[in-house]
């Protein structure tokens, strides 16, 4: 079995595949109808490697993290990056978690969550990787995304004294 | 690593490493807890150069986030540009000529060597070596001054466009690219490894320190030189080969000693492998169009994530690009390697002397504005 | 910014001043302080190549004691911002500070309406004595600094101009 | 024991080796710039700030304040003006202001520019007691070449 089969099936104990389909390419269609098909086509799905540079896509929620994250870790995956992404217009925040590979190529697991922009609290993946750690403090400290249960959830980047989120898109100086 | 018995917590004090401190490559600051000269716990102060990168792609159009790529890892600032052109290309949908793509990886090459010559000469003067920093300076010179030729600066490139590179390589550069790795070929096993590879009082210095194991490398996600002296074979160059990557035919150097000295030797050895690459681009170096016909004026790309990897001389780079179908990025998240290379220094600090925690901090090839971004 | 006549001590002495502000033109120890990319543009002019120390300044000190300039060569935000003022504190007078670079100068590039955290030029922290414009100003450019810092201290200019 | 020996000649043998090759550079042609003496020449690429191009028939600027290059300027270096004279078909630059100090010479202006108004310069060592001198009003300075 290769490895993007195994991860596959691991991520499918978690988070069911889904075959709701993002539009692909909605250019100029403005996103006021296209974040709704995003925000609920919760599931994993595969998509084009050479279009988006993942593999997989897993749309899941909050809870389902720390389960995805042990999934991941048992398939060798490595954390890339974590980022938040401000969605004003559906009062929410989305953090983007990619994972990929060491040996296999084309293996990049993309995975998002949203949570409610007043009330952002995600658990912590910190203690499966502890490479998360650093990562999660960013996006605390860039979106005010409280990471549940991290050990040292203080500003990474900006003064400690700070009392912004600059990378949200309300924030202007 | 484990604290050796002697070793008595209630007697420790902290010491402050950084921002301004000569062996930290820039604003770097590490708190130390200390029990004389052994380290407790380390932990790295980040920020000192934060600025605000990732707002400003938000802020402007993908053409004038360009400029500010170069600014974040300086020494190796095409990769960052390629990464970034490359990114925004997928997400637009360009295709890009063949000569452009041979373009600019041979210029991204050059600059690699160009960093790692430059890490070469920093980190030995971190190991109280001076006289290595002016010969790599003469070499790393002559890489500035046909890279100048090309892209007009000689730090801070701006070079790559959407659809193409700036300015097309002209014979001159094509024959000067040649005597350089001549030049430097010759000058590689005497200047370089008997000067200071065999030099005892070096691998006395870093052999057997700041020992990464290659789990730690996974949990931590640290990629590039790092991951590849812990004896991880992973170069996104030869994992998901971009641009023209999979045409050349070349080694990706890894060791599994997992000390100081393995990742010195991969950084030597990768020198030679981007002497290789440039040596067989400038061979098959087709004729054409340096930039796409058909490349429009403002970028709009579709709603989408994009993600697109390039190896730079410090890692793999990330760029996940969000994608409204507006002329600016509706989000840019760099995913910088040193990012996650320097968060495992405070695991593997601990129990080191100083001293040699200031070596092992050399050999991970920090470069802090990339770090903060 | 005359800061060039402020008085060293209380006694003048005159030629014995114009002594000393000649031997310290001639040997300005700069600050070892790399901040960015304009850091790097100094290491190269402490390389082969432009050799800074043919002006006797390739001293590069890491202590703000023992050195007498500071090249601020890079972005300076707000979380660094106390920390390069305490240096410029801690160097003993005379004193001078060369901005390197559009970031020292007025923060550069990082100058605009969304700028959350950089330091809007070095100048807003303590005061300038020459200004390096460029990004990266090229190491002549540096040199052509220290020249013109050499000329505020002596009062003439000792190499030909260009 | 046979270490501490076997480590003393090694060493002296790194040193002799650092030596020898340290003194066979004393023989090498100097790689040193002597940079107030020798002017360096830039390359036809350099990129120093920009300055506006003159018309060759008349000398004044070919700029015809399209405001492409301000547009496209990733940091508002440049702030430019210009007014429509009578019986004149474009309009003329009456003011161009460059910031040099925010400038990142990405040039970015002179790839907008499509009307061959703008070039970059080849002054490569500007530096001045006040920072009021880069804030370059390039018509006076286009004046002053003429």
């Amino acid at each position: 079995m290769s490895v993007i089969e195994s991860v596959k099936a691991a991520i499918e104990k978690v988070v069911p595949f889904s075959e709701t389909v993002i539009p692909a390419d909605p250019a100029g269609e403005g996103e006021e109808q296209q974040p709704d098909q995003v925000v609920h086509s919760a599931g994993a799905k595969e998509v084009d490697f050479a279009k988006t540079g993942c593999s997989l896509d897993v749309l899941c929620t909050a809870e389902q993290i720390l389960d995805v994250a042990h999934a991941l870790d048992g398939e060798q995956l490595f954390i890339e990056s974590i980022a938040g992404v401000d969605w004003p217009k559906e009062d929410q925040i989305e953090v983007v978690y990619t994972f990929s590979h060491f040996q296999d190529s084309d293996v990049r697991v993309m995975v998002r969550l949203r949570v409610p922009r007043s009330e952002p609290k995600v658990p912590t993946i910190s203690k499966v990787f502890s490479g998360a750690d650093w990562h999660e403090r960013e996006t605390y400290d860039f979106y005010g995304v409280e990471f549940t249960d991290h050990p040292n959830l203080i500003r990474i980047l900006l003064p400690e004294d700070a009392d912004f989120y600059p990378l949200r898109k309300d924030y202007m100086p | 690593m484990t604290l050796p018995v002697h070793l008595r917590h209630d007697e420790t004090f902290v010491l402050n490493l950084g921002p301004q401190h000569p062996a930290t490559h820039g604003v770097l600051r590490v708190k130390l807890t200390m029990d004389g000269e052994y380290i407790v716990k380390a932990e790295p102060v980040l920020g000192y150069i934060h600025r605000m990168h990732e707002k400003l792609a938000e802020a402007g159009t993908y053409p004038q986030f360009m400029p500010n790529t170069a600014r974040m890892d300086y020494l190796h600032a095409l990769a960052f540009n390629h990464g970034y052109a490359l990114a925004v290309e997928k997400a637009a949908g360009i295709e890009v000529p063949e000569r452009a793509e041979y373009i600019r990886v041979i210029t991204v090459e050059l600059n690699r060597i160009a960093s790692h010559l430059l890490w070469w000469a920093a980190f030995l003067l971190d190991l109280g070596g001076f006289t290595p920093l002016l010969y790599a300076f003469d070499d790393r010179e002559q890489i500035i001054d046909l890279l100048e030729r090309v892209t007009g600066s000689r730090l801070t490139y701006c070079y790559m466009r959407f659809g193409g590179v700036y300015n097309d390589i002209d014979d001159e550069f094509i024959t000067g690219t040649r005597d350089f790795i001549t030049r430097l070929r010759s000058r590689m096993p005497r200047m370089y490894h008997d000067l200071v590879t065999h030099n005892i009082i070096l691998i006395k210095r870093i052999k057997d320190i700041g020992f990464i194991s290659e789990e730690q490398c996974r949990r931590y996600g640290a990629t590039g030189p790092v991951a590849r002296g812990s004896g991880i074979n992973y170069d996104v160059r030869k994992n998901e080969p971009y641009s023209v990557y999979q045409e050349f035919d070349f080694d990706v150097p890894v060791y599994s000693e997992c000390d100081s000295m393995a990742r010195y030797m991969v950084r030597m050895d990768e020198i030679e492998q981007s002497l290789r690459i440039i040596e067989q681009a400038l061979d098959k170096l087709p004729d054409g169009p340096v930039m796409a016909k058909k490349v429009p004026k403002i970028l709009k790309p579709g709603l989408g994530y994009h993600y697109s990897a390039v190896e730079t001389a410090r890692g793999s780079l990330g760029h996940m690009l969000v994608c409204n179908g507006d002329k600016n990025p509706y989000k840019l998240k760099l995913r910088s390697p040193t990012f996650s290379n320097l968060s495992l220094y405070g695991e593997v600090a601990e129990g080191m002397l100083l001293a040699d925690a200031l070596a092992f901090m050399g050999s991970l090839d920090l470069v802090i504005p990339e770090i903060d971004r | 910014m005359e800061s060039e006549n402020v008085p060293s001590s209380i006694v003048q002495f005159a030629q014995l001043d114009k002594l000393l502000s000649l031997g310290r033109a001639n040997s300005l120890w700069p600050m070892t302080f790399g901040l960015a990319c304009c850091a790097i543009e100094m290491m190269c002019t402490g390389g082969s190549r432009y050799d800074i120390s043919r002006f006797g300044a390739e001293v590069f000190r890491p202590s703000p004691r023992q050195s007498d300039v500071m090249i601020v060569a890079g972005t300076i935000n707000k979380k660094l911002e106390l920390a390069v003022k305490t240096l410029y504190d801690q160097m003993p007078e005379p004193k001078w500070v060369i901005a390197m670079g559009n970031c020292a100068i007025s923060g550069g590039p990082f100058k605009v309406k969304e700028n959350y955290n950089v330091v809007e030029g070095a100048d807003k922290l303590f005061p300038v004595d020459v200004y390096i414009p460029g990004c990266p100003p090229r190491p002549e450019a540096l040199l052509e600094g220290i020249m013109t810092l050499e000329e505020k201290i002596t009062g003439t200019r000792r190499w030909p101009r260009v | 024991m046979s270490g501490y020996w076997n480590d003393i000649l090694v060493g002296s043998k790194s040193l002799v080796t650092g030596l020898m090759i340290t003194a066979r550079e004393f023989f090498k042609p100097v790689v040193t710039e002597q940079y107030p003496y020798d002017v360096p020449e830039m390359t036809p690429l350099f990129r120093g700030h920009v300055e506006l191009i003159a018309n060759e028939e008349t000398g004044a600027p070919n700029c015809i304040v399209c405001m492409a290059c301000q547009r496209a300027c990733p940091s508002d270096c440049i702030t430019l003006a210009g007014e429509k004279k009578e019986g004149e078909k474009k309009k003329s630059l009456t003011q161009y202001q460059l910031d040099f100090t925010k400038c990142s010479l990405c040039g970015s202006c002179v790839e907008a520019c499509n009307f061959n108004a703008l070039q970059f310069s080849k002054e490569y060592n500007l530096c001045s007691f006040n920072k009021d001198d880069f804030i370059i009003d390039l018509v006076k300075r286009l004046e002053d070449q003429n």
